[in-house]
């Protein structure tokens, strides 16, 4: 048995290699969808189940806005507007909305009536979904499509992979990256949201008006979530239940990075990715369950996540 | 009776006197209700077996929430019960040797995770219960040839005390069991809140270095709680089992822990009566949801948890105990 | 709460009583004609698979308004309570439960999914109900055990499966590896296990490269597209369907994999509207039964034109192979009322008993061919596979070079498990493969 | 073992050293508590007081020196494992169960110290409901005892903290500003039922006072902490009457 191991090895190097390829543009995917709810749970200290929803409404309004502009006779890179449209839209209405009529209401009570009323949120936005898209598979690929795709040198063979997949994915990931940490850093209300997370009751002693902070951040949290599912559109076929299977993830990315930090979620994303991946080749069988094996294995060495802060209780 | 008058009252009798006679009146009620129910709608008989089998599970549950945790995971315990009863029913199909067995298991389990995840609060709990409770899912699923996958294990047929019974006998003794084990188990876990256990159990919820500070391990006290919990989630699983006779991975997924942390809410968290009424409500709402709009059950629950939780966060057990305390019962 | 349970529990107790009474009182007593006929039927309403659910449910609903707008069965209307398979098995066994013993249901039509059906099938032996299987397709039902009150009015696993294999060993016989990418349930280790045992039967020696079970719902291939583009086999088999099918045919069409490999999908048929004209020319698909749009000979060509119109006019969409699996079911409906009053005479109306009678070896029509339920309960449905082609008429994807295996070729003979029999099978049974269909 | 003479310390920390990032909470403390004696600690914000309270209680680990309690050392072991030898404490920011009754708080406390206990067993059995309520008499709490927790004033809820770690019956209690939070007019009346109380227990006391009235009328000794260091130890009048003492510390504590 190991020397077929190490004949597979020395078979599948290069192979190996394309695994990595494949995993980054998976953790591209799952940062964009788990950094927002990081973000919204760093502030909101609500864990919000509803954020899966939020990622299927984006990705179903991307789609839906692209078929329409394709029916306008739009070009195809219209494409990538729809995707932005998407998250725009979602960021600047559903996420107001929810926060206000609902989350609102329930700051400040305990921890699990919170995570509740998202749960609710989430059911009831599912069937929300069926009823407005239905249960067909929905696709609208025009922003995959028009880049084409990049041949990869395997051994003497070559491999096609997506162009959006090798770079806009993990491109967009990026920045939104490099974007978060600037905004989060630089600015005013970046900071404030950093204070927030940071200390509550001392930031809001500060003069900090929590309730705005809150509602910027849950619907800036919300918009990521779109934009993720915008993200994922293209390469995806959208199904009813493709939310319960995303949220059920980024909640172990955000317990494993440590709340709050975005930093992170990115390695933690970027862990999941390749984990996935290679164990495609190496154990399928055991795919589904790497997020959690790497998410008790980092929270068996540090129990506060790789970035957490260790709270120490004031006596 | 003026306010200030039922004031007076409560402080002379002490508090906990007018809720225990609520309590056991409303469990009184609740259980003749039941099997009121069961015989005048037959196939309401299952349903509410069912709804019993999560009632218990859900004791596990009000016992961590009184610790202040959320265990988002805790259907892995049910999924342990039920599948111990499917793999070993063929052989033993004595449903007296299979509960026992089946708790056991689910308590040796949550021993052994309860050993790790008690080092954990909150979010971390919540979640590491999650990812466990995932990885028993994906195992359920994935071992194929062990477990038949997605598709489930049928349920052999089982016999009571060395008897076979009919069907409808059959039905009536699962309820029988069901509701015998959810009242033991109500009363167990009552008086083990009263414990100091207990109390010590919600410190952790309000002033967990107290507890340090008196000499206590508030991880033991919670360990206590966990494995209790897992018990009960195995033996609710087991009872799902044994009713459904049908058991398929899905009992671990982590909507099904969802659902159970939703009935503890649904039913109220201030009573270990609160179970049984969420469940009894949760499995009725879902029935007849179904029935009404087969495709949009869903929302009908979303909704009604919503109104719940934002008008009446007592739960169930919270309107109905106030309404009988306002008839000075 | 308690008082609305009250209420309801007055207004059931009736229904249910008398109910009981009627199942006590068994098959011996006469059963008086109902004023209505109440069928059950379960299918998914939610959650991925409702991709199948739905459409099959529009099917009933079309069908059902067509049979009482034609004076019912019987002279009585038919009515149907749909339950959604998607909450799980515990709740679809109670919901079975409330279909026989509250709404008074006389027939249910079960379920898409295997579990449910192996959940759904003794539950029609304990509370003798005439259960009809009418999309699942597992194996293990019959083949493990006999189900005196159930029918499978379609075809199975085994022969959605060898009907394919048989195709590709005709279409290309040189091939030497393969690669299965199914998804991780059921269905896909059952029709991997199936395909292996046939295919190592009639061509043993083939390599397989790769064996791949992605997640039941995975949104994303790459990697999986990566190892097959890697590893090149001729032949890439994949049982899968719904949302994840059309996302692995997309993903492999973008990065060139079906220009590599033949790939055979013998459920493609419900994905091919969805995917247009992005699904490859050339490549093996099957529909789970040989009702295609285009079937160059079907038995009855106005009555498939009739249900296709129908169903497009009303819900704005081609009908897919559930839309077929549900209507073969209300035909065999139809079909066992009408041999069951026809038993009983003027006036009657069958008991369980007989109505469950009227089933076996029951032959009804379809609109591409005719359905005999065996003794054992199993639909003899024949197949059509095909290649994936194009032309002016459908604005997707249809077979071309058709052949039809006749059911009985290609299931397992009753009393025997597939896997034991697809094991027997020798090289020179490809040769019994029929040509192509003209057309 | 023989009697330990008279002199013998029962708390005794030696070196304990302790830095958290650039700031010294300790700084070479060296320190003795005798038995019986009613020790004051007095010094600024951020001295290290409760640092020391902390270390002394195992829920901070110094990084240098040592500490023994009653001729044993007890650096390393748990807070659970140093209460159950006998050091108690209370808090700066009382430590209650708030969602339980003063009662409860402190027959939970008397259940601890006579545990393990079946998990059937009613916390309020007579047996402990009775010493509780005795405990809380004693404190003058009885008047509040099915109050929840969290509907106390500031002074009730500070003895209700000290109640309970009166309960466990410790030999050396180390308090955490008994009086700070609390009214002026109350603070006199606390600090006097609380000296009644332990004097009748021969309970040994450290206490964080900034009230120097306070420190001169119950302590027997005091000691001055700056800057992570004991600045000065001995008699209240002769610590106090120190004119370095009075511009540094008491100076900066009575504003405070």
């Amino acid at each position: 048995m190991p020397s077929t191991i190490i004949e597979w090895f020395s078979d599948n190097g290069l192979l190996f290699g394309l695994a990595l390829l494949d995993g980054l543009a998976y953790a591209a995917l799952v940062f964009m969808v788990a950094v927002g709810l990081n973000l919204v749970f760093g502030v909101l200290r609500i864990v919000n189940v509803a954020h899966g929803s939020l990622f299927a409404i984006g990705a179903y309004t991307a789609a839906s806005i692209g078929i329409f502009f394709a029916s306008l006779g739009l070009p195809m890179w219209a494409g990538y507007v729809a995707l932005v449209l998407s998250a725009l839209l979602v960021g600047a209405v559903l996420g107001p909305l929810i926060e206000k009529l609902l989350l609102r209401r329930i700051y400040g009570h305990e921890d699990v009536l919170q995570l509740l009323v998202t749960f609710a949120l989430f059911m009831i936005l599912e069937d929300v979904q069926k009823l407005i898209w239905g249960v067909q598979p929905i696709m609208q690929d025009a922003p995959m499509k028009f880049l084409g795709t990049v041949d990869i040198p395997f051994g003497d063979d070559f491999i096609p992979f997506t162009a959006y997949q090798l770079f806009v994915l993990p491109g967009v990931a990026v920045a939104t990256l490099a974007a978060l940490a600037w905004f989060l850093r630089r600015t005013l209300t970046g900071r404030v949201i950093v204070a927030v997370t940071t200390d509550k009751e001392a930031a809001t002693a500060m003069g900090i008006d929590a309730a705005k902070i809150m509602l910027l951040t849950f619907s800036f949290g919300a918009g990521l979530a779109a934009l993720g599912g915008a993200l994922a559109s293209p390469t995806t076929s959208l199904v009813p239940g493709v939310g319960a299977s995303t949220i059920v993830l980024s909640f172990a990315v955000v317990a494993t990075a440590g709340l709050g930090q975005i930093e992170g979620a990115a390695l933690t994303s970027l862990m999941i990715g390749l984990g996935r991946s290679i164990a495609v080749y190496f154990a399928p069988e055991f795919e589904v369950v790497v997020p959690y094996i790497i998410m008790v294995a980092v929270l068996l060495v540090r129990p506060q996540g790789l970035f957490g802060v260790l709270e120490t209780r004031r006596v | 009776m003026t306010p200030s008058d039922d004031r007076g009252a409560e402080r002379r009798a002490g508090p906990k006197r007018p809720a225990l006679a609520r309590e056991t009146l409303l469990a009184i009620i609740g259980a003749l209700a039941l099997v009121l129910c069961a015989w005048a709608i037959p196939w309401l008989k299952f349903v509410l077996t069912i709804a019993l089998a999560k009632g218990i599970a859900v004791l596990g549950i009000l016992l961590l929430l009184r610790a202040g945790q959320v265990s988002f995971g805790h259907s892995m315990f049910l999924a342990v019960g039920a599948y111990t009863v499917a793999f070993v029913a063929p052989g033993t199909p004595e449903v007296l040797l299979l509960l026992p067995l089946a708790a056991l298991l689910a308590a040796a389990l949550g021993l052994v995770i309860g050993l790790f995840v008690v080092r954990y609060r909150d979010i971390f709990f919540g979640m590491l219960n999650l990812a466990l409770s995932m990885v028993i899912y994906s195992l359920l699923e994935k071992m194929y040839a062990v477990t038949h996958g997605t598709d489930g294990i049928r349920v052999a047929g089982l016999t009571f005390a060395g008897q076979r019974l009919e069907r409808e006998v059959q039905e009536w003794a699962m309820f029988g069991i069901a509701l015998t084990l959810a009242v033991g188990f109500g009363l167990l876990v009552r008086a083990y809140l009263g414990s100091p256990m207990g109390r010590a159990l919600a410190g952790i919820k309000t002033r967990e270095t107290r507890l340090e500070f008196m000499g206590l391990s508030a991880r033991l006290v919670l360990l206590f709680a966990y494995v209790l919990s897992a018990l009960m989630g195995g033996v609710g699983g087991a009872l799902v089992a044994m009713t459904s006779r049908h058991v398929t991975p899905q009992l671990a997924y982590w909507t099904s822990s969802g659902e159970l942390v939703f009935i503890a809410i649904l039913g109220g968290a201030g009573s270990a009566l609160g179970p049984f009424l969420g469940a009894t409500a949760f499995e009725l709402v879902r029935v007849y949801a179904a029935a009404a709009v087969a495709d949009a059950w869903q929302m009908i629950l979303g909704g009604v948890l919503l109104v719940v939780i934002l008008f009446a966060p007592g739960g169930v057990w919270g309107i109905l105990s106030s309404k009988l305390k306002g008839r000075g019962a | 709460m308690t008082e609305a349970v009250t209420r309801r529990a007055a207004m059931l107790g009736a229904a249910a009583t008398s109910g009981a009474l009627l199942f006590a009182g068994g098959n011996a007593r006469a059963q008086a004609k109902p004023t209505e006929l109440r069928v059950g039927i379960t299918t998914f309403l939610s959650g991925p698979a409702s991709v199948f659910g739905v459409p099959a449910r529009q099917a009933a609903e079309l069908l059902f308004e067509e049979i009482n707008k034609a004076g019912g069965i019987g002279g009585i209307p038919v009515r149907a309570f749909f339950v959604d398979e998607a909450p799980g098995t515990d709740h679809l066994v109670g919901e079975y439960r409330r279909l026989v013993q509250n709404e008074g249901c006389q027939i249910i039509l079960a379920s898409i999914s295997s579990g449910s059906c192996l959940a759904c099938t003794p539950l029609s032996d304990e509370m003798k109900k005439t259960t009809l299987l009418w999309d699942c397709g597992t194996q293990r039902i019959f083949e493990e055990g006999p189900h005196p009150w159930a029918f499978r009015t379609q075809g199975y696993g085994t022969p959605e499966v060898l009907a394919p294999l048989l195709y590709l060993l005709k279409h290309k016989p040189d091939f030497r590896t393969l690669a299965v990418i199914n998804q991780d349930y059921a269905w896909g280790r059952d029709s991997w296990e199936l395909w292996k045992a046939g295919m190592d039967a009639m061509k043993p020696g083939v390599r397989v490269v790769a064996e791949m079970f992605p997640r039941f719902g995975a949104t994303d291939y790459s990697t999986e597209v990566t190892r097959l583009l890697a590893a090149r086999p001729d032949v890439i088999l994949s049982t899968s369907w719904g949302g994840d099918l059309t996302t692995l045919i997309r993903q492999s069409t973008e990065r060139r994999l079906f220009e590599r490999s033949l790939f055979v999908m013998p459920i493609a048929e419900a994905s091919l509207p969805t995917l247009g004209r992005t699904m490859p020319a050339g490549h093996i698909i099957g529909a789970r039964g040989d009702h295609w749009n285009n079937h160059p000979a079907p038995k009855d060509p106005a009555r498939l034109k009739r249900l296709v119109d129908s169903y497009r006019a009303k819900y704005n969409e081609y009908p897919i192979y559930p839309v077929h699996h549900m209507a073969q079911a209300i035909s065999a409906m139809q079909a066992a009322y009408a041999k069951a009053l026809a038993a009983k005479g003027a006036g009657g109306w069958p008991n369980d008993l007989e109505l469950a009678n009227a089933f076996r070896g029951l032959t009804f029509d379809t609109p591409t061919s005719s359905i005999t339920l065996r003794e054992d309960g199993q639909g003899l449905e024949d197949q059509i596979v095909g290649l994936s082609s194009f032309n002016d008429k459908y604005p997707f994807a249809v077979p071309k070079d058709m052949i039809l295996f006749p059911a009985a070729m290609v299931s397992a003979p009753v009393g025997q498990k597939s896997t034991d029999w697809l094991k027997t099978l020798k090289p020179d049974f490809v040769a019994q493969v029929p040509a192509p269909m003209a057309g | 073992m023989s009697t330990p003479p008279v002199t013998a310390p029962l708390l005794s920390a030696k070196g304990l050293r302790l830095a958290f990032g650039g700031v010294k909470a300790a700084d070479g403390i060296d320190l003795d508590v005798m038995p019986g004696e009613f020790l004051a600690i007095i010094g600024p914000n951020g001295a290290g007081k409760t640092t020391f309270i902390n270390m002394s209680t195992g829920y901070l680990r110094p990084q240098a020196g040592s500490i023994e309690f009653d001729g044993q050392p007890i650096l390393g072991l748990k807070p659970r494992a140093i209460v159950r030898r006998g050091i108690g404490r209370s808090f700066q920011l009382p430590q209650l169960f708030t969602e339980h009754t003063v009662l409860e708080n402190a027959a939970l406390a008397v259940a601890s110290r006579l545990g393990p206990w079946s998990p059937l067993t009613p916390l309020l059995r007579p047996a402990w409901r009775e010493e509780a309520m005795d405990l809380l008499e004693r404190f003058g709490l009885a008047q509040v005892a099915e109050s929840r927790a969290d509907t106390l004033n500031e002074g009730a809820r500070k003895l209700a903290d000290i109640a309970m770690a009166v309960a466990l019956q410790p030999r050396l209690l180390l308090m955490d500003e008994p009086t700070s939070g609390v009214a002026a007019a109350e603070k006199m009346q606390i600090v006097e039922t609380l000296v009644r109380v332990l004097r009748q227990s021969g309970v040994t006391a450290v206490f964080v006072e900034h009230d120097m009235d306070v420190v001169a009328r119950f302590a027997d000794r005091v000691a001055v902490w700056s800057q992570g260091r004991i600045a000065a130890l001995g008699p209240p009048a002769q610590v106090l009457a120190d004119p370095v003492v009075q511009r540094d510390v008491i100076g900066i504590s009575t504003h405070a």
